[in-house]
């Protein structure tokens, strides 16, 4: 599917078999198989230098501290942070969503100021400003979706505070006019928060040139660990805020009167941390870095994969609010329900993704109560297109339509 | 095995289904809803001296909830409240008791009908498709309320 | 030092050198090694099933969600919970305890309410308390610590509404007398928070038994994978409690209006979670299950560290507040500073924990500026011991004392 | 490589501190603190005429960070504010730098003392220990506020 060298794509799951078929995964959207380099970098700190880091003084406390801060450093390139003290491990973008909502929240915002979201969002991207619009009395408002997507103007109110928003729709593989909107932001001074869980397997983002505020992503859906991922924040703004967990390794001094907080990053990292979920996602980052992201219309599998589905009478969901940009093609087949599809898709060794994704607003808005969904990752090839095709022509017979 | 749940009697109820729509002077009505999958039903009925005189559904859903919703409405239309229980019972255990044996089935008739939604049990996550009505069902007979919004899980 | 046969002591750490020595590794209070099925288990997932939980209608989906799910049922046998959605899976006992110090105090707390900690604590258990406090304005109170440590009772103000307390002292090793304290709190209807970071990995405990609202661990320091911990809660709290983090897969139904959560154990899991994480803990719990705990005082390898350390110089700190209850010792030894002979070890290849291990008020109270604390686990051998012994008359060597 | 951090000159300077005390007149006094070991220095010195008439430190800590201040202070007094800036940053440079060799110090002296610090740099968690004094005192110059609290990292 890219230009890397096929050994390159050492992947333990592939070539997997469930239900007497070879397992043909197109789930990538929802989560990633682990490369090769990501499940050895875990062993290899579970195996060779397992230790707590950041307070032990001997060798293979050092060991894992040094790797894993590395990772950290790794993180600023691979998002072009200015400094490594930008970069705070999660335990995934909902977790660095929720820090955002709970500590800029706390910090910055007040009653009736406005925050934006768009139409597009995961629910992760949703109910944690809900809940902060409930309790501290901010308005949650939408940026509507039209059709040709280029929303000229965000009506934001003298209140507008922030917008956050996703740069690419788990749902439908369709871009928020990210660009544009920072502009409009940037220029009342509203911070920007960019939900790039499924921007960064598919694009390379810069901080600096996006000029966003904070930007989340996960572990899991770059092929690598789960129960890791990455809040990046501009420091200035990071270090004013509040911190959101608390507890051991966070504080520079503790009486049971007071307590003064550490320093960027140790500050958001509160507890011990997923040492090797973030060790593991070092080696992901490694092995991203190695594709060659391309432009989604020469991505030859995405094309034969959307040709033949509308071929077969599947309508792709989505395309009316712009191109999509990443391999998700969500879809309709006749009326036929996205389990039923899904379950007999399964039969077939075929894994696909059958729901309201995460994202009901969403769905809501697209009149549909379920999709199925399709999503491509480095390592599907030509032949995956070919079982999903006379997977969907069996689904049609078992359901005799 | 995908031809044992996708069989002509739930293709059937799923594309035709019988006791559709709504009965708007109906003494119980439930909004069952499986937040997993998104499935919907609206159920109405009509309890009168103990019987279920009137019994229909409205809803979207995959072949599996729509097709039970429609085999139930079937089955239970006619019956007393306490053999409308029967079959729920005998429905749940069907689909979640690891030792269930057809000899269980004392509901011959029954289970002619309802007995093809067994093989379900091999679909771990379609299971609450198959057992939604009948759970919404349930929990609208139960409490007892003639108006009710719930989920079901 | 337990009863287990040699060949379950299957941890691919022991043996490895450092700095030219064998490997002592004394410092399980901050971390265990990982036992080879702990990380057999995270392998396997990541390379036979790996897929997300919940939500796949496809066979390896299905298998990933079963496991993990089978954990949260093995983590409600190891602790005797009633039910299986009372068992929350969190990032560790750090985040444990922020779950409940934020969720239960939206909840239930309100101004000038006490909340109620020992002198034993964590950071872990310390700070997320007083962020509640200076947020809604409830009064951090201390148990005080007395010589004989059975306090006789807690003076309990009217508003007195938590008691927040560790089992064992991750500093010194003392427990705090739960049980009693517990009967205290239950007269009165206060809640009790157990932190059982330390206790779970030498006791068997019963959440029934011991009748706390909340108990605490974390999975690396019995043996299992960092990044994943627990939250035990009794149902009827947890039900009425606001959730902590929010977004995917903790939702019944989402509009951009408003949101109704899934029930427990859902409503607190917001997220993809740690999935490897998870399903290698309950690896641990499997082994831990098999060790035979026994009273410190029947532990050979323990009672033969404490004579030797005290031969040598060592005063043993803590023991003045109580016996200690697991196999950990920290100590002073002449006026060598604690760094000093963590780094002198280190180059004999023996890791032990130097500094104010997390628990800066204890240490304050104790009046000693740091400590160097030897912690045991399963593993350790009389070998070890020696070698420490070896070691610390090196350090004085080296020191010339 | 032990022997070379805690070499002779370090431990006498550790058992048998130099300038140690609190100048109460001071022109400049700090509190630095290490918080990831808890080692603290209170740093006092009076600067006259451009001059460092006067440093005196007092603090807990380990054989390093109390070695260090007990070198520094020596090496300081009597200095220029301009001359204890320049030893300052070749000490840090020492031990921050990895491209740091011997041939860049060119202030011969200093580095007889000083210079036993530089194998610290082969254990990375106490460099901090090392460099307490210096920093507690750069910074104390450099806002020079008579009077301050700060945490050094
Ligand atoms: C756009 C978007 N945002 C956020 C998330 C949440 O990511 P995670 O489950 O890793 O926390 C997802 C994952 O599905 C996503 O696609
Ligand atoms: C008593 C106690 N509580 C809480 C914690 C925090 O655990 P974690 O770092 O796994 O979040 C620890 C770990 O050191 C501990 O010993």
């Amino acid at each position: 599917m890219n230009k890397l060298k096929m050994k390159n794509l050492n992947f333990p799951m592939l070539g997997k078999k469930t239900n007497n078929n070879r397992l043909v995964y197109l789930d990538n959207a929802s989560t990633t198989f682990k490369h090769a380099y990501v499940i050895e970098a875990e062993r290899k700190y579970e195996t060779e230098y397992s230790a707590n880091i950041h307070r032990g003084i001997y060798f293979i406390s050092e060991k894992a501290t040094r790797e894993y801060e590395e990772v950290r450093s790794k993180v600023k390139h691979f998002i072009n942070a200015k400094k490594e003290t930008e970069i705070i491990f999660t335990s995934g973008s909902t977790g660095s969503l929720n820090l955002i909502a709970y500590s800029y929240g706390r910090t910055f915002l007040k009653k009736n100021d406005e925050i934006w979201i768009s139409s597009l969002e995961h629910h992760s991207n949703i109910i944690p400003w809900q809940i902060i619009c409930s309790e501290i009395g901010c308005k949650l408002r939408i940026i509507p979706i039209n059709k040709d997507h280029t929303v000229k103007k965000i009506p934001f109110g003298k209140q507008a505070k922030l917008l956050a928003i996703t740069c690419i729709s788990n749902a439908i593989g369709v871009a928020n006019p990210i660009r544009n909107w920072i502009k409009q932001a940037k220029e009342r001074n509203i911070k920007v928060v960019l939900d790039a869980a499924q921007a960064v397997p598919h694009f390379k983002m810069d901080v600096q040139e996006l000029d966003c505020d904070f930007l989340v992503f996960s572990g899991h859906k770059i092929y690598g660990p789960t129960g890791v991922g990455i809040l990046y924040g501009k420091e200035k703004l990071l270090e004013t805020m509040v911190p959101y967990q608390t507890g051991g390794d966070m504080v520079k001094e503790v009486t049971f009167q007071k307590t003064i907080y550490a320093d960027l990053p140790a500050k958001f990292e509160a507890g011990t941390p997923n040492i090797s979920g973030v060790i593991g996602f070092g080696a992901a980052i490694d092995f991203v870095n190695k594709i060659k992201f391309q432009p989604i219309a020469q991505n030859t599998i995405f094309q034969k994969a959307k040709e033949k589905l509308i071929q077969i009478g599947a309508k792709i969901v989505g395309e009316e609010f712009g191109k999509i940009q990443v391999p998700i093609l969500s879809f309709t087949l006749q009326n036929i329900h996205p389990h039923d599809i899904a379950t007999i898709l399964d039969q077939k060794g075929i894994a696909v993704r059958a729901g309201h994704l995460c994202a009901q607003p969403l769905l809501n808005l697209l009149n549909v109560p379920a999709l199925t969904r399709v999503s491509l990752g480095e390592y599907n090839t030509d032949n995956d297109i070919d079982s999903l095709i006379d997977g969907i022509k069996f689904v049609k017979k078992v359901l005799k339509c | 095995m995908l031809s044992e749940i996708y069989g002509d009697l739930i293709l059937d109820h799923c594309r035709n289904p019988r006791n559709y729509g709504d009965i708007h002077n109906a003494t119980h009505r439930i909004c069952g809803h499986n937040p997993l999958c998104g499935d919907k039903i609206e159920l109405t009925f009509i309890v009168k001296d103990n019987h279920i005189e009137n019994i229909k559904f409205k809803g979207k859903g995959c072949a599996i909830s729509q097709a039970s919703a429609s085999i139930m409405t079937n089955e239970l239309l006619g019956k007393t409240t306490e053999e409308a229980i029967l079959l729920f019972n005998v429905f749940h255990e069907m689909l979640t008791r690891e030792d269930f044996s057809e000899k269980n089935i004392f509901v011959d008739s029954f289970f002619k009908k309802a007995g093809v939604f067994l093989n379900i049990k091999n679909f771990p996550t379609r299971v609450k498709c198959a057992t939604l009505a009948w759970h919404s069902f349930n929990l609208a007979l139960k409490e007892n309320k003639p108006q009710q919004n719930d989920n079901i899980n």
